[in-house]
């Protein structure tokens, strides 16, 4: 079990360092915003902590489709199905492995960027802790998209039809725990049920998936 | 002797052997007066203060930034058409310190904002650009870390390269069409009579000179590094063949 | 130990593909499966692993003392061969790999990318892996493709060594492996005929309405 | 050549609807804007030509990765690459199946999304011209990225990290073709670059990736 | 028709695998490359398919002659046997797929997705693929993998036909195909020993800066 993740960390950092590479992503994304949208600073402040999650969330998302697909495509996936793990264990391992690719570098240099979007001051805290919270839960959501989507030849685009709905609440309470706080609300209810619904994936999750894992590898 | 001799890995390791110690010795020089003259033995600006000395580093390392970018464009094409090893080496050499140059140009500018437009970060036109810059590296880089074999990934690094500059001197364009910006304009030309007053102008003009040396000392160095590490896996390579 | 295998049915997609398949091994023998190409070896060889679904009959081992090899070797091309090796040991909780090193001759190989390996050699790193597996039974799809006559000499005696310590092989192959001991069985007595009662939707009911 | 590229029409079809996804992306995508920043209009309005521009461009870029890797993979690059076509063509050809699978299906949307988005009335017929200017582009510099990142296993990240940098200038033109005319002002030389950027594209970009594939197949 | 290599060298990434390769095929005739597994026979097929870059020395025919069928096939999973050949038909400019169809025994299959292929029919639809080149040189690695014992006839009378009608075949492979006329060439005697005077990393004057 570790073993894998081991292995799948151990892949992502040579295939020319996952962990950079989502977060360049990230980057490019936000900084897309004001060339689109234009570059008052008014504006951008409104709509940064949306941004910032609508950003994270893609960059999640552009990772997802290579958590099963390359173990689907050279036969590791069958080998796994017949060793000795259970096959809900290998997903959560797959899940925190692209959590710690994807998720955690994002988590972390969001309020970097949070600064390119002139995010009022108290938002920086926030923007850190809500990602922190609900990444998780954008990892083990994708995972589960990956396992249904793991045969498809072209599934990526599926793949992101599939989650992105399911990442719906998440962005909803993970962004109002942002703003609710840069308008001077209180987001207490907004980021419990955001933790809520991490918890809420992490068991739910591994069990749905692997049982599409297993039609799928059939 | 043409110059082309030096694109054997070996002369060129021979050369830096002797050019070395000189670009060292010009640096420590032209950066240690440039840098205590810059922010020692300068008057405080009448309007920007003491904050004004942070010209002595934001200047000569914007200036870095964007010519670290020609020269690999450069060795990029000299590698494209004469396909000549160092050329490449040298372009994977020089594009970290490039990013890094990059930075210090941002890091420093965004503290210099701060007092002068009362912000760290603006979209300005001047500041978009070398966000762009600083993706164009950063792409870059990544392409060189992510090809296993080096002779492709020179190759295709230098597609990347030519193309890349086309793309992002129009964005520098589309950058400036997008929104007039409030970073002042150049200010170093010689024939206008308006650039920084002397008592700036002589300290900044000598540690550009020194930033110049220590990325030339910086880029022989790690060019070096990489031969060496080109010779090791090949010889690795060798022994395992058998 | 006796793997014995009742009347099983192998279905790909919507069809059925083999019917009654029945047949056992004992410890120390191998059964090497024949028949034409797209006779149904890969599907049986696939069911029996648990990858496929049965379509009714038994099988009297569990999964758990399986190891399948089939055309793809899940080999990682960023890693080394012995990174390899040593993810698969890790996988099923077995000691070392150094006599899967051995076996094959892949000491030289040892720190080579995978992805750097010819295709012959790829192989070799694929069936040694099923020495780190530790497992009695082994289900091979076509395991000398690409080999050359050396490894495939050395192949056969992996083999025998398997067996002699009291594990099976079922091996579905076109070229003969010289296994003196092996039982031989043809795949093609299996075909299934049209009638398929797993599938509602060829039940013959259907024909009254097709006319009415 | 024309076969090549109904071959890669009618493999977008067969593998679920190759059109339909990518619009379902924009879609998804655009509707994520308003859970993540607000659903006040007079906002939405202000930044509408936007996200519409980056709505799409994200779209492409997402189905980007298969121009090449499937037919690398299976080896028909191989092929190909003997066969008695040149290799720009069949960059060319690949580049406008792209367009014909993602550019123009967004650009007919993009319309109707607009009214998602309240996008003012005088913006309607720009944003469709602007993406039907601007999408070509999009289309050959993603292949031109493909065509780079065609030999690397997790290629996806690293080829938005190559490509979004140079969709740069199609961005900043295209939306501002839009923003321009909703804002009262004339639109005519950003149209134009933008026109000419595509044309551009067009001319150079098939034998930089003749190029780079060249490298990669050897 | 005459192929004609004189000393060509063959590299993979930073090594050189084989020196000073030379052989020459009339046309009528095969020739089968033989060596153990790593030896670069792969390398030698791709590198005349032009697919690798020659490190030195000539080879006499235009690649436009030249037909390469390696270990991936080229096949569409999502096309039908019948969609397959016909696009590359299209593509090599070529008549009808109905000879290539007849050859293999494709055409109960024709309307099948090759996703639904078993690896032994994949591999007749892939060899199938040569007819409909129209090429007059077959570079082929390994043909006959998966291929049951009658499908290996059909390639062999395949091969036959094509050498009839004054084409020729380089085939690499491990088992005999039983082409009575063809010539064999061993690779290993072409093995590059350790010089490289391409590489310049290998430059032997290094070795006096690494103790100065
Ligand atoms: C993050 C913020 C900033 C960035 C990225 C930035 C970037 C640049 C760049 C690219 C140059 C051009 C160097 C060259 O000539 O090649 C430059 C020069 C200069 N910058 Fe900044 N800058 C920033 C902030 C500032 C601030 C706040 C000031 C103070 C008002 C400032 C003052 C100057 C001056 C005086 C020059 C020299 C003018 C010239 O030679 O063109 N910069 N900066
Ligand atoms: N995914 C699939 N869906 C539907 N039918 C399939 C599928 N895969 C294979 N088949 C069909 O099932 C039958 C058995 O295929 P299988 O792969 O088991 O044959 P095989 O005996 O292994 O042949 P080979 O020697 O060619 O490998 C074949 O007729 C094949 O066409
Ligand atoms: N991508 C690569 N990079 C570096 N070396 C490689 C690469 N691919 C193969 N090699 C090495 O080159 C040599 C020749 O490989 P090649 O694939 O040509 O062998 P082969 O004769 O076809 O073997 P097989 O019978 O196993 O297919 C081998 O030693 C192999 O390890
Ligand atoms: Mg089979
Ligand atoms: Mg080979």
């Amino acid at each position: 079990m570790i073993a894998l993740m081991k292995r799948d960390l151990q892949l992502a950092l040579r295939s020319g360092g996952g962990f950079g590479l989502s977060l360049a992503f990230f980057l490019i994304v936000v900084m897309f915003v004001p060339f689109g949208v234009g570059p008052e600073s008014a504006v951008l402040a409104r709509i940064a902590p949306g941004i910032l999650w609508i950003g994270a969330l893609l960059s999640c998302l552009l990772s997802l489709d290579r958590i099963f697909q390359l173990d689907y495509e050279d036969g590791s996936l069958d080998l796994l199905a017949t060793a000795p793990l259970p096959l809900e264990g290998i997903v959560a391992m797959k899940a925190v492995a692209h959590w710690l690719t994807t998720g955690l570098p994002l988590t972390v240099a969001a309020p970097v960027l949070g600064f390119l979007l002139n995010l009022p001051v108290e938002g920086y805290l926030w923007v850190f802790l809500s990602l922190a919270a609900g990444t998780p839960a954008l990892s083990f959501l994708g995972t589960f998209g990956a396992a249904i989507t793991v045969g498809l030849k072209r599934g990526g685009l599926l793949l992101s039809l599939l989650v992105l709905p399911l990442y719906i609440p998440t962005l909803i309470f993970g962004a109002q725990s942002v703003t609710r706080v840069v308008e001077g609300q209180s987001n207490s209810t907004a980021f419990a049920i955001l933790a809520a619904i991490s918890l809420f994936t992490f068991a739910l999750i591994p069990f749905a998936a692997a049982r599409a894992l297993r039609v799928n590898i059939r | 002797m043409s110059i082309w001799e030096f694109a054997n890995p070996r002369r060129f390791v021979h050369l830096t052997d002797t050019l070395l110690p000189w670009t060292t010795a010009g640096t420590v020089l032209l950066m240690g007066v440039g840098l205590v003259w810059g922010f020692f033995f300068t008057p405080d600006d009448y309007a920007q203060g003491s904050t004004v000395k942070i010209i002595f580093l934001h200047v000569p390392s914007a200036m870095l930034a964007i010519n670290i970018w020609f020269m690999m464009l450069v060795t990029s094409l000299v590698w494209l058409v004469r396909r000549h090893h160092v050329s490449a080496l040298a372009a994977k050499a020089a594009a970290p310190i490039g990013v890094t140059m990059t930075l210090i140009a941002l890091f420093t500018g965004a503290i210099w904002g701060e007092p002068m437009w009362g912000t760290y970060w603006a979209w300005d036109p001047r500041l978009t650009s070398f966000m762009i810059l600083f993706v164009f590296y950063l792409g870059y880089i990544a392409l060189w870390a992510a090809i296993e074999d080096p002779d492709t990934a020179a190759d295709l690094t230098s597609i990347l390269c030519i193309v890349g500059s086309v793309f992002a001197f129009l964005s520098r364009y589309a950058v400036m069409f997008w929104n007039q910006g409030l970073h002042q304009g150049a200010s170093l030309s010689l024939d206008k009579a308006d650039h920084v007053a002397n008592v700036f102008y002589i300290p900044l003009v000598i540690s550009i000179a020194g930033f110049i040396l220590f990325f030339i000392t910086l880029v022989l160095l790690r060019t070096r590094s990489e031969i060496h590490a080109r010779r090791i896996s090949a010889l690795l390579a060798r022994e395992r063949q058998g | 130990m006796e793997l014995t295998v009742t009347n099983l049915g192998c279905r790909r997609g919507e069809l059925r593909v083999l019917s009654g398949v029945s047949f056992s091994v004992r410890g120390g023998t191998a059964l090497i499966l024949r028949g034409p190409n797209g006779s149904g070896k890969t599907t049986l060889l696939r069911t029996l692993a648990g990858l496929a679904p049965a379509d009714g009959g038994t099988i009297s081992m569990p999964r758990e003392a399986l190891a399948y090899a089939g055309h793809a070797d899940g080999i990682k091309a960023q890693l080394s061969v012995a990174e390899n090796l040593r993810f698969w040991a890790d996988v099923f909780g077995h000691a070392g790999i150094d006599a899967a090193l051995d076996m094959f001759d892949l000491r030289p190989l040892a720190h080579r990318q995978a992805q750097h390996l010819s295709a012959g050699q790829k192989r070799r790193l694929g069936l040694s892996r099923l020495l780190v597996t530790g497992r009695p039974i082994w289900l091979l799809d076509e395991p000398t493709v690409s080999l050359d006559t050396e490894s495939v000499a050395i192949f056969g005696r992996m083999i025998a060594g398997h067996l002699a310590d009291g594990g099976m092989a079922i091996v579905a192959t076109h070229i003969d492996l010289g296994l003196e001991t092996a039982e031989t069985l043809d795949i093609a007595q299996f075909r299934a005929s049209g009638e398929d009662h797993a599938n509602p939707f060829l039940d013959d009911g259907f024909a009254d309405w097709g006319n009415p």
